[in-house]
């Protein structure tokens, strides 16, 4: 099993998810990041003082999923959260060792 | 309204040393009733700011708490370099006032003529304040998607041009007084002008980016602080008791005393009867209640009933204000429907409980005609509906009225004033639909 | 209540010129006193609920907001629909008014007889506000458990029947008036009654899950909002001056005026010291001060004094109000050992210091005897006890009063009334000890 | 102060049935409106605190409460304790009044004599509030860094001692007010002296951690609840009314109402003009509105026509505190570019809009003296700079001032009072710079 | 080592925290997390509007541990993070290479 | 490619970020969340109830780079993090197979 993970535009997330559900991945784990790169922030002002905002929010998805459908997987998730403008994102692919649904205890590829 | 007063005063003049010393301290107590009552008014500013605050999405708190303190900030200039005068000064009968700065005079009352009735500045100060009420009801409807200045821009044409011309017509003692019509605090004059006024900036401006889905489906961006919509609520529910209470216009005899604790009584009344309907109006159509509508309840319950809160019994204010309450929770997904996007439910209560107000006024008041009342509504109506579609238009087409597409998705909050109202906290990214739940429509 | 103001009125009656003059400005000062302190006390509703959505958890923020202004206007529409006439109409001597609509007359005052010493609906309005203080207390104590429907229904019966007949008592000129019970602004017949409503509630309804560990710890569940808390209490105090400065129920002469001003600088100097002691204490206890209890240490001190602000000295206004302060900071603690579960204090500052003020009368007014102040405290005690657990424990066998279990622990907010207070913000999860900080008890 | 009420009061006495009558009413109004009008002022310390709960970063909210709402506490207590007769009692033209404990006596009024003018309490109520206002400017501007007792400390002498001291040069009939010097409702005597005790305190403390990095640039701090600091402002301005209205001192008359109205208009323009031109301002200078610096501005014009609203034109009241919305614009940086830290821009509204206020008086009343206003604006400068410097220095090298870095990291909340404002919300961590967002300074 | 990464219902929190402290496990780190997956959340109703809510608050906590240590904490993450209701959660194990404690530099298993 | 994962004083934040930005290292993401280890929490105090803070909020940072890069990139967030006082968090290194820089479909180090 491979864990992808993403880090896209919040705005993307409905459009992301809809790619992924629409794959029959039926799981999925998101969190609020903040995110530091080439994109640069706005900038804010504060009573007389100017300043950065050099890092920027984003959402991180985390799905773990079998082999085969890592390829496919990365291809949708690249096409829709995709906007040609700076910041963006990336996806990460890593490995995953072993998977547990806790309510079944259930492992492996069946847990997902 | 003036005519009431003059009538009062000229009462108050019967000569007798008594009641001289009567006339004086009469005199004094019709003024203090509009110092305190128009406090209470200078209030609601901030319960619409509190309520506007509460149910924007949080990228854009800051902006509409900066519109809603400003808008207050222009009424009272503009008042004074233009709009007193314009509603007040020399109608007798026509439709507009004269052009002038305005400033008290009270060199009779000082030589101990009391004719008057109140001293000059406590008028102005409690007509003021209702003018500012008029800008507060568009602000919340056009939020989260206008530009700032086109914003302040509109609002001083409205509170310096059009609310006081039309004010002329009924307050000023222009036509529409003659023709009988009644408003009693401005369920017309203020509320649906304001309503008006949102209706045609809300067309022109269009929806919220992704408020409308394709499918006809709509997404329900959630207000990002129900605590603050709430104490907006309340903080309009206690002012409201100054803004018809205070339109007896007189405190300086028992007749007005009693006509005032009447009003204030009935006002409470529509509020709580327009509340507890749109609950349980709400409870029957969706199985839960939406805090959001019984705010907009009570509200709607407050418009209904202040065409005309001295004549009806408790009973028929109640109702009155029941019957608003349930028009609420009919025109939120009404308004929908026709993707006009208010933000915050503006329409509903001061639009459309505005022009039920006004008509319900003959059901209590003999002395009001049906005819005339909607004659009153219509002719403001179309007024207002032309004077401001001229105003957003010319703005749109010149310094433009709507935020970018980024800008809107980024927050007014950032793009516009360059500061969160909200900072410490992590906030939820919502997707494109804006939901910051992130919910699906379903049924 | 009344009776002062018959005699009042008599004095003004006096048939003179310029005292005739004077009876009819008495009068118009008389009403607006009621009418502005009303709005004061209007005003605590909003204190209350931004109090208890401060003290609240976060997911059960939008129920207690609505809850607090929905039983506002319960108790508006009640009071007139039977409380008032059950209060006041016809008890002379007796144990309960009428039943029927309450409305106003005011034929007399219109024709020039200012016996009555002020506009009816003026003083409708005044105990009208009062009746939903009673209910503000509840709903802060049940809070985070109760459904919303059976409080509501509660309300409904405690606004409508029990809140008059026990008021009829004291306020109607009932028995308990007769006997000589003296309570000023009803820190027993407004307080204790929603203290011992609270009571019955809270024991009748269990604590919420999670609040008392197994080995007797106390889980705290940190409220939510902070500054909220405090808004409520700043609202609170500020509607104290209206709630027992009104209660002095006449403007109309030097006497009333000068009693007014006295009560409103007891009122203030009680809530000081009561903030202060229980500031003292907490640093003493606990060795830090946990700003709650500052804000239940003010109000501590203004429900002591509001059974006899008129009679102490400066001096015995501050130590009244500074000894409910301390019981205030002992009593919190003494709830929870009893496992009755009050979320926000209401038991601590309502109820035992309702108590203490009312027996803390005689030691500043002679006219009052300790005796029938401890009969008068015992006599409402027992009837709310009893009224309320048959109306608490008719709800629970019915329609039943509390959510389930995964509600509670989802929240009343999304479950009860499908909707989030704060949507846009990312919440820290609790355990199942509900301590939002995940604390662990130590010590 | 004082004497205009005398003379007032004269007058009220010339003897005749019905000016008797008169003369009786007359001190009823004068009363009821020193009680209304103080509780708006009272409304005014919730106004502060809620502008500075909603100005400091989410970690020190809970702390800022406490301070907001204690003070209020503590300054009722000293007030009555030692601070009003230090202030009116016996200064004829000194220095100081007398010691000891304050108690109404109306035993003249009840007699029948209405010389007195109004209800000793009364005039103590208002008096009292006003002692509060001062500590208020304090405590957010020395915000984030100091320890909770000792600034409790430092509100006793500075209510109980340093306020009354030199209120008496001037309210109190002392050598100010005999040298001409005038001061309507307290620019110099409340605002100026909050802000140089203000002033003392931010330098005494230094800067919080961080706000000032080594390359001498600004590291901005954002408030963490904009809609609270616009409420706070909301209330602040309903606040002055009473504040300037009430400072009448009188309501007996038509005079006295007709000066009540005209002092409450320009009241209100002078906001107008301050935050509508530090919104112009702001937007030249910085291509961006900040909400604050609009909410500062409204309140810098507040202050500016504190120290004479009654005898400039609605237009020049406009102006005058329109020069003080300009004055904030620039006073803000300008604190900065001292490193003296002021976390909620107290020093540039109170300070230095009260001194242009009081400065600004002679342009619209001709019997105020330049030279005159320059003395008494230097006097009390002079007086509390020394006086305060004193008490923050014995408090700095006694039980300390500031709280430990550490703990000015962790924030005040948990550390000082072990609690959080927020605890259900998960908060952005900032990073040494302290800038929640976590911004770089940029140009 | 060992990453065990597990994503539970936020209301068992205090009890699997129990359960990994009980074997002598002196890390973790938890994070706010929101999940979708075949447990369907509730409804909403905003202004007339009625919606679903589809990401469901959820605990995420990682912990790195020896190798050893493994089979027992998921075993023991797995009991007692289950109600047997649909949206217990997974568990997800992967390798990590390498682990340094800040304060000391320490790495390996002894900086755990 | 390795991710690099530590958590840290969140006032450690901007001197770790410019650390890792002079070693010339583009992007990161940083998430909030709240550790349990030796740092024992402060004890807080509600309405005469006593109760301590046992998770600690932390700064989690995670950066994905080059093999190369990673001991500098180590040594450089142990430096930066360090106060010696307990607390100071952990840093974490796994390996990853595959990165996407999702604007331009780029993989490999070349997304990084
Ligand atoms: N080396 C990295 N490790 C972890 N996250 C990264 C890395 N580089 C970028 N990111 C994440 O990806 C987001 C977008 O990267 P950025 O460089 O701004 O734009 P782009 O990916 O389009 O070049 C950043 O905000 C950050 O959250
Ligand atoms: N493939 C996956 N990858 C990552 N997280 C997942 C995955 N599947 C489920 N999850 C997480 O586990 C949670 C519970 O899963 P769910 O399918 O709802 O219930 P169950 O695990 O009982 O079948 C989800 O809310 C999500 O956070
Ligand atoms: N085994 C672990 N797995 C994951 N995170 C851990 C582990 N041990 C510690 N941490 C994280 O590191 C932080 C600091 O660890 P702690 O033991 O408190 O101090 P130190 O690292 O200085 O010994 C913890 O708050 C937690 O977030």
């Amino acid at each position: 099993m491979k864990k992808v993970e993403c880090i896209i535009k919040p705005f993307k997330l409905d459009d992301v998810k809809a790619a992924i559900t629409d794959l029959g991945i039926s799981g999925m784990t998101v969190s609020e990041v903040r995110g530091f790169g080439r994109q640069k922030g706005h900038t804010e002002l504060y009573r007389g003082a100017e300043y950065q905002i050099d890092f920027i929010p984003k959402i991180k998805i985390e799905l773990v999923v079998s082999d085969d459908q890592v390829d496919g997987l990365v291809s949708a998730i690249q096409r829709e959260a995709c906007t040609g403008r700076i910041g963006d994102g990336k996806i990460f692919v890593s490995a995953i060792e072993q998977s547990i649904r806790i309510r079944t205890g259930e492992s492996g590829e069946d847990s997902l | 309204m003036k005519k009431t007063v003059l009538t009062l005063a000229a009462i108050l003049l019967v000569p007798s040393l008594a009641l001289a010393a009567d006339a004086e301290l009469s005199y004094v107590l019709n003024t203090f009733s509009f110092l305190v009552m128009g406090v209470l008014v200078m209030w609601m500013a901030a319960g619409f700011g509190m309520l506007e605050s509460g149910l924007v999405r949080s990228k854009n708190v800051a902006t509409i708490c900066l519109k809603n303190i400003s808008l207050f900030g222009i009424a009272g200039i503009l008042f004074y370099l233009i709009g007193y005068n314009l509603m007040y000064a020399g109608v007798d009968g026509g439709f507009i006032g004269s052009f002038g700065l305005w400033g008290p005079d009270d060199a009779a009352a000082l030589s101990g003529d009391y004719a008057a009735g109140y001293a000059a500045s406590s008028d102005w100060f409690f007509q003021m304040v209702f003018c500012g009420a008029a800008c507060s009801v568009v602000s919340g409807c056009v939020a989260e998607r206008i530009k700032l200045w086109s914003f302040l821009a509109f609002c001083v044409v409205l509170t310096g041009i059009i609310y006081p011309i039309q004010g002329s017509w009924v307050w000023g003692g222009g036509w529409l007084s003659e023709m009988g019509f009644t408003d009693y605090a401005g369920s017309t004059l203020v509320h649906s002008v304001g309503g008006w006024a949102a209706l045609t900036g809300a067309i022109i401006l269009g929806a919220r980016k992704g408020k409308y889905g394709k499918d006809g489906r709509v997404n329900p961006f959630p207000g990002s602080n129900i605590p603050l919509a709430t104490l907006g609520t309340f903080i309009l529910w206690m002012g409201w008791y100054g803004f018809n209470g205070g339109s007896v216009l007189a405190l300086g005899n028992a007749a007005s005393a009693i006509e005032m604790s009447n009003v204030m009584v009935n006002t409470n009344l529509a509020a709580c009867g327009g509340m507890i309907a749109a609950m349980i109006l709400v409870q029957i159509m969706y199985k839960k209640v939406d805090v959001t509508m019984a705010l907009n309840g009570a509200l709607a319950g407050l418009v209904s009933i202040t065409a005309g809160p001295a004549t009806p019994s408790l009973g028929a204010a109640t109702l009155i204000g029941a019957v608003g309450g349930i028009l609420v929770v009919l025109a939120v997904p009404f308004f929908d429907k026709l993707k006009i996007d208010d933000v915050v439910g503006a329409l509903s209560v001061h639009l459309v409980c505005g022009i039920w107000g006004t008509l319900a006024v003959p059901i209590t008041n003999p002395e009001a005609s049906f005819v005339t009342q909607f004659t009153g509504v219509v002719a403001i109506g179309a007024f207002v509906i032309v004077t401001t579609s001229i105003v957003w238009l010319a703005l749109k087409y010149t310094v433009g009225i709507r935020v970018s597409e980024e800008e809107e998705m980024l927050g007014c909050d950032s793009t516009e004033i360059g500061m969160e109202a909200y900072p410490d906290f992590q906030r939820v990214s919502s997707g494109r639909s804006g939901i910051s739940s992130h919910g699906v429509h379903v049924g």
